[in-house]
């Protein structure tokens, strides 16, 4: 496929075309909203339903084919917040809590732009190592405590008082939180259970999966376009900030992924996920350690521009490079 | 049916601030409370209930010395999170009760 | 199929059996509560499946099949509403802002009544046009606008004050409301993405589908039979004019689409169309635009009296007369 | 803590009026205010919540005058929409903040 | 705008009793109410909204002799189940509606 | 297989899984939590879906084959409150009031475990008769009443006043009841259509069904967890009741069942029916009829001992029982 070819392949795929009409129905105020059960419902099913399948693959993943990927994921979980906060602290000049913050958002992972990815791969039939899920709820955690680290510095109080955010909470609130629980809780149950046993759930969870996720980002469409009225706000530097450290980070989780020996789609996979940014995970655990830092800064960057960002151009890319650097 | 006066405290909070505002009037005396989800608008330029889900409205019907403690227990909060308390007088029937 | 077989297969179908039950559980005063969030997710999905298999139907439809049904279906959405306001102040001698309401109503359609109507075609094999739902999408803006029109006749103000209907604000929310959104947008993105680009969402919009439905229609049977205690209250008239003018546009409707070219079971789906009146564009309208007309009306007659009389009657009467008109 | 007076404006109202009605409230001077869902029925007879989705509560506390207006602001709606506003008095701690 | 006075009554009660208590307010000559969805924690060591769905909250506002007989109709159900009720004043501008 | 295979089947499924996961993160304190109307819309799917498939079934089976099976569960659901009530009375020495709200419960149903029986007989092949639902819908309602009036004894006052609970309206409770409501209604449903008629919502109710359960399971481990902080309090007889009588009741279900001449698998079903205890009907009957009575006594026993007891251990027991019996 050309770039061209590919590009339309993503921007033609019923996720982001879903994606567009969320942002299509926020831009002409259109009165359409999700009740917040349905999208904490779909939430829950789309995160249990890639852990069973992850864990239902690692079941039949032997551990030596597993265990480099899952080595490097961990790394690139513990050096792209650093990244993320050099830049932000040398050339966006942010104080170091709000820095701190961010680079948990950055170094962290959008389940969500894990899917769209592994739809892409099946859109474009580059084949995907199954147990690609476990490395998503490895990425997750490292990042933010790193993040949390970073914000703290020297000045780190752990269990602080009342009306501040305390370290154990917040690291509770991250290792128990409902989208790490869902995740490993579905790798651990399919693992448990092994692919034969999963059968008779496959039409629930696998087959519905694509359309429940097509639903799922129209209202990812919705939401992101609210944050969008904040984008002049947040200034230019933050829009660089944005596009341009995913990159940075895709290219590093490609690059890392191929070493690791990933195939093709995995290593692209993989740059994806080390290119998105948290935006349920991170924000609810600096909320609580880091509640002085703001909001509006980091959910913006996370939703307004990077998630948008990845969906619509950074996959593409990030399949592109996986393309050339395998090959 | 003979009244009593009473004080009716309410806190409307971002929804991550619930299980410890829970906890507080909990610890402070209150022997009852009622908690609604509710969506809100204040001097914070940003509305939590995006990625925490909705906020929360905390009611607890006290004496007057336990919604004084509240209050207090309340405003240490008022620094970084989007959180307002304000009390009301109200009259009940089993005074004992509250 | 003799016409008692035709209307038992209406009657025993999951759909209609649905309804019913919906029906007996107001009437026995059930506890049966269906939680708001799943009504509006129902409805999210219903009607953005139905767009989305229309749009990806109109992707491999020719131009010229499609402009004749359209154009048809356009003058149906004016012409409709007029027939409804004649009859309503020459025969019920309502006055003209009711009437215009009703008109609005009875001239737009119900999504629902639709899918009633494509289901029972697949029960009875009868072949449809896969391009029908754009016809919807057509169908349901017009005559809102017509409706308003009449209403408000010599003395249509526009851009009224606060406290009263404006003019501007109701034709935004008609064409940005919820269902035609997501409706239009689903057409959209199927016609976008093209048959082929679909499949992965398929087993979650398209094989869901009928139950999905069967379950919306229990929650439409409650919420219909609530509207069963109006009646009294409404009279006879608007009982007469809720099952007869639904016929008179029924025939219309069919006859019309027969003579653009659809086939039998489009013609009767057309019929099935026109027949039918709106209960959620339409109030969302005339509440704006006309607050003082009476819900209890247009509510009572389209929701209470039109939309059951189309479902269990109607929908085998037009399919028999597509069969006549056609054959 | 010190608590001062401030006016609680209570507003019910069909669906259809939620957003107009937060502008407006907006516009004359609230700084706050929480919504919640909820069902009712009055002295119409028809429940709007039917195909409106649910009713709102409108809550926002401000000084007199401002509650003043926005009664008057409210009445406007009475004749054709469900709706009614009423006040209560109640204590905060922070003034500036309503 | 002139406000008169009258009481709010709330009633917040386990879900079983929902029907029955609207029915009663009814009776008693409240002219509407406002209900709402709500959890909550009480006297009572369980929580009735596990099985039950959520607890209500019914506002509604009467005349003083009015909320007297709902305060006394409620109490009928303080021994067996989960209920409180409480008034507080406000002020409305139709005077006649309520 | 062996009955430690048999016991690992029941372990390794998905459904087992994900209950234990639910508790799982109860323990850890985790913030997952279902939305309300979530549980409310998988309680509602998965009672109308085990009616049509239930009725579905009765529609093509021969009356005689029916009565027998239906029989003796009518006539189980009359002995077993007693049976319970023994118990409650001379070993716990249990009061009037709590010992026939307890019988109420257990000699009453719970879907969800009728539902596990059925999906482990899937797992383990063995067959199991498809009319099973109708039993379960005939097995609710008669324990509930004869619980009641050993509770009310001879001081039954029909009709009391406000404040208290009223008989009439605890009957037309169960009976109108959501639970009886969709489980009956589904079967009508099912039997009225039949079959073939059915075919276009199996996608929705049969295919979707198992991955529907998988995830009400997550959700009915939170909701016991919950219950096991009060176990301390319950006291040990209550452990022990909620276990022994569950075994019993088991033994007299499966026994009967080979009797009335089901298949080994129909009797397992039965025998897990019978030693299932209601945690939605019958409580909400009793905290009308008996609002005196401790729903922290009947909730404990039923959903936080007896629920988890037959899910993990009573119903791999039963299906052993049944192939001795049966043998
Ligand atoms: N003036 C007000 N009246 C009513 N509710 C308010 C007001 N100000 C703030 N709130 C509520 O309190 C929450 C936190 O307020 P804030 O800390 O000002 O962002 C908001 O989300 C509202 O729900
Ligand atoms: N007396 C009342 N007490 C409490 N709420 C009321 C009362 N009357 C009306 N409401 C609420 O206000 C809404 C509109 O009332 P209405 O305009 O009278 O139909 C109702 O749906 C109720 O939620
Ligand atoms: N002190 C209180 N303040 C506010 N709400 C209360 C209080 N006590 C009880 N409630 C509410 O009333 C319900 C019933 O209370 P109870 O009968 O004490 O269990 C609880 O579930 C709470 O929602
Ligand atoms: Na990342
Ligand atoms: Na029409
Ligand atoms: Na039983």
């Amino acid at each position: 496929m050309s770039p061209a070819e590919i590009l339309a392949t993503n921007l033609l795929s019923p996720v982001v075309l879903a994606f567009g009409l969320g942002v299509a129905a926020t831009l002409v105020r259109s009165d359409l909203e999700f009740p917040e059960p349905l999208y904490q419902s779909l939430s829950i099913y789309l995160l249990l339903a890639i852990g069973l399948k992850g864990g239902a693959a690692l079941s039949v993943t032997p551990l030596t084919v597993f265990v480099g990927p899952a080595a490097v994921t961990v790394l690139l979980g513990l050096v792209t917040p650093l990244t993320a906060f050099a830049v932000l602290r040398a050339a966006l000049r942010m104080d170091r809590i709000n820095a701190g913050a961010l680079a948990a958002h950055y170094g962290s992972v959008s389940a969500v732009t894990f899917l769209a990815a592994v739809s892409f791969g099946e859109a474009t039939g580059v084949p995907i190592e199954g147990f690609m899920p476990a490395l998503v709820a490895l990425l997750e955690v490292p990042a933010i405590v790193v993040g949390l680290l970073l914000a703290r510095g020297a000045h780190a109080r752990p269990g602080e008082g009342e009306g501040s955010g305390s370290w154990a909470h917040a690291l509770h609130e991250v290792i128990t939180g409902k989208s790490i629980l869902l995740l490993v809780g579905g790798v651990a149950m399919g693992w448990i259970a092994g692919k034969e046993r999963m059968t008779p759930v496959e039409p629930f969870f696998v087959a519905g999966f694509q359309g429940a996720l097509t639903l799922f980002l129209l209202e990812m469409g919705l939401v992101a376009a609210r944050r969008l009225r904040d984008l002049k706000e947040a200034g230019l530097l933050l829009v660089a900030f944005g596009t341009l450290v995913p990159v940075v980070h895709g290219v590093l989780g490609v690059w890392a992924g191929t070493v690791a020996g990933l195939s093709e789609g995995g290593a692209a996979v993989l740059g994806t996920l080390v290119a998105s940014a948290s935006y349920i995970a991170a924000p609810a655990a600096v909320r609580i350690a880091l509640p002085e830092a703001k909001p509006s800064l980091y959910l913006t960057a996370s939703l307004g521009i990077t998630f948008p960002f990845n969906l619509v151009l950074g996959i593409p890319v990030y399949f592109a490079l996986a393309s050339i650097f395998g090959g | 049916m003979e009244t009593k006066n009473a004080t009716m405290v309410t806190i409307v909070a971002e929804r991550l601030l619930r299980d410890r505002l829970v906890e507080k009037i909990r610890a402070l005396g209150a022997k009852g409370f009622t908690l609604t989800e509710v969506q809100g608008e204040g001097s914070r330029g940003w509305q939590a209930h995006e990625f925490e889900g909705p906020s929360v409205k905390i009611e607890t019907l006290v004496r007057a010395e336990v919604a004084e403690k509240i209050v207090e227990a309340v405003a240490k909060y008022f620094e970084h999170h989007a959180v307002i308390v304000y009390l009301t007088d109200a009259k009940v029937v089993r005074v004992r009760k509250f």
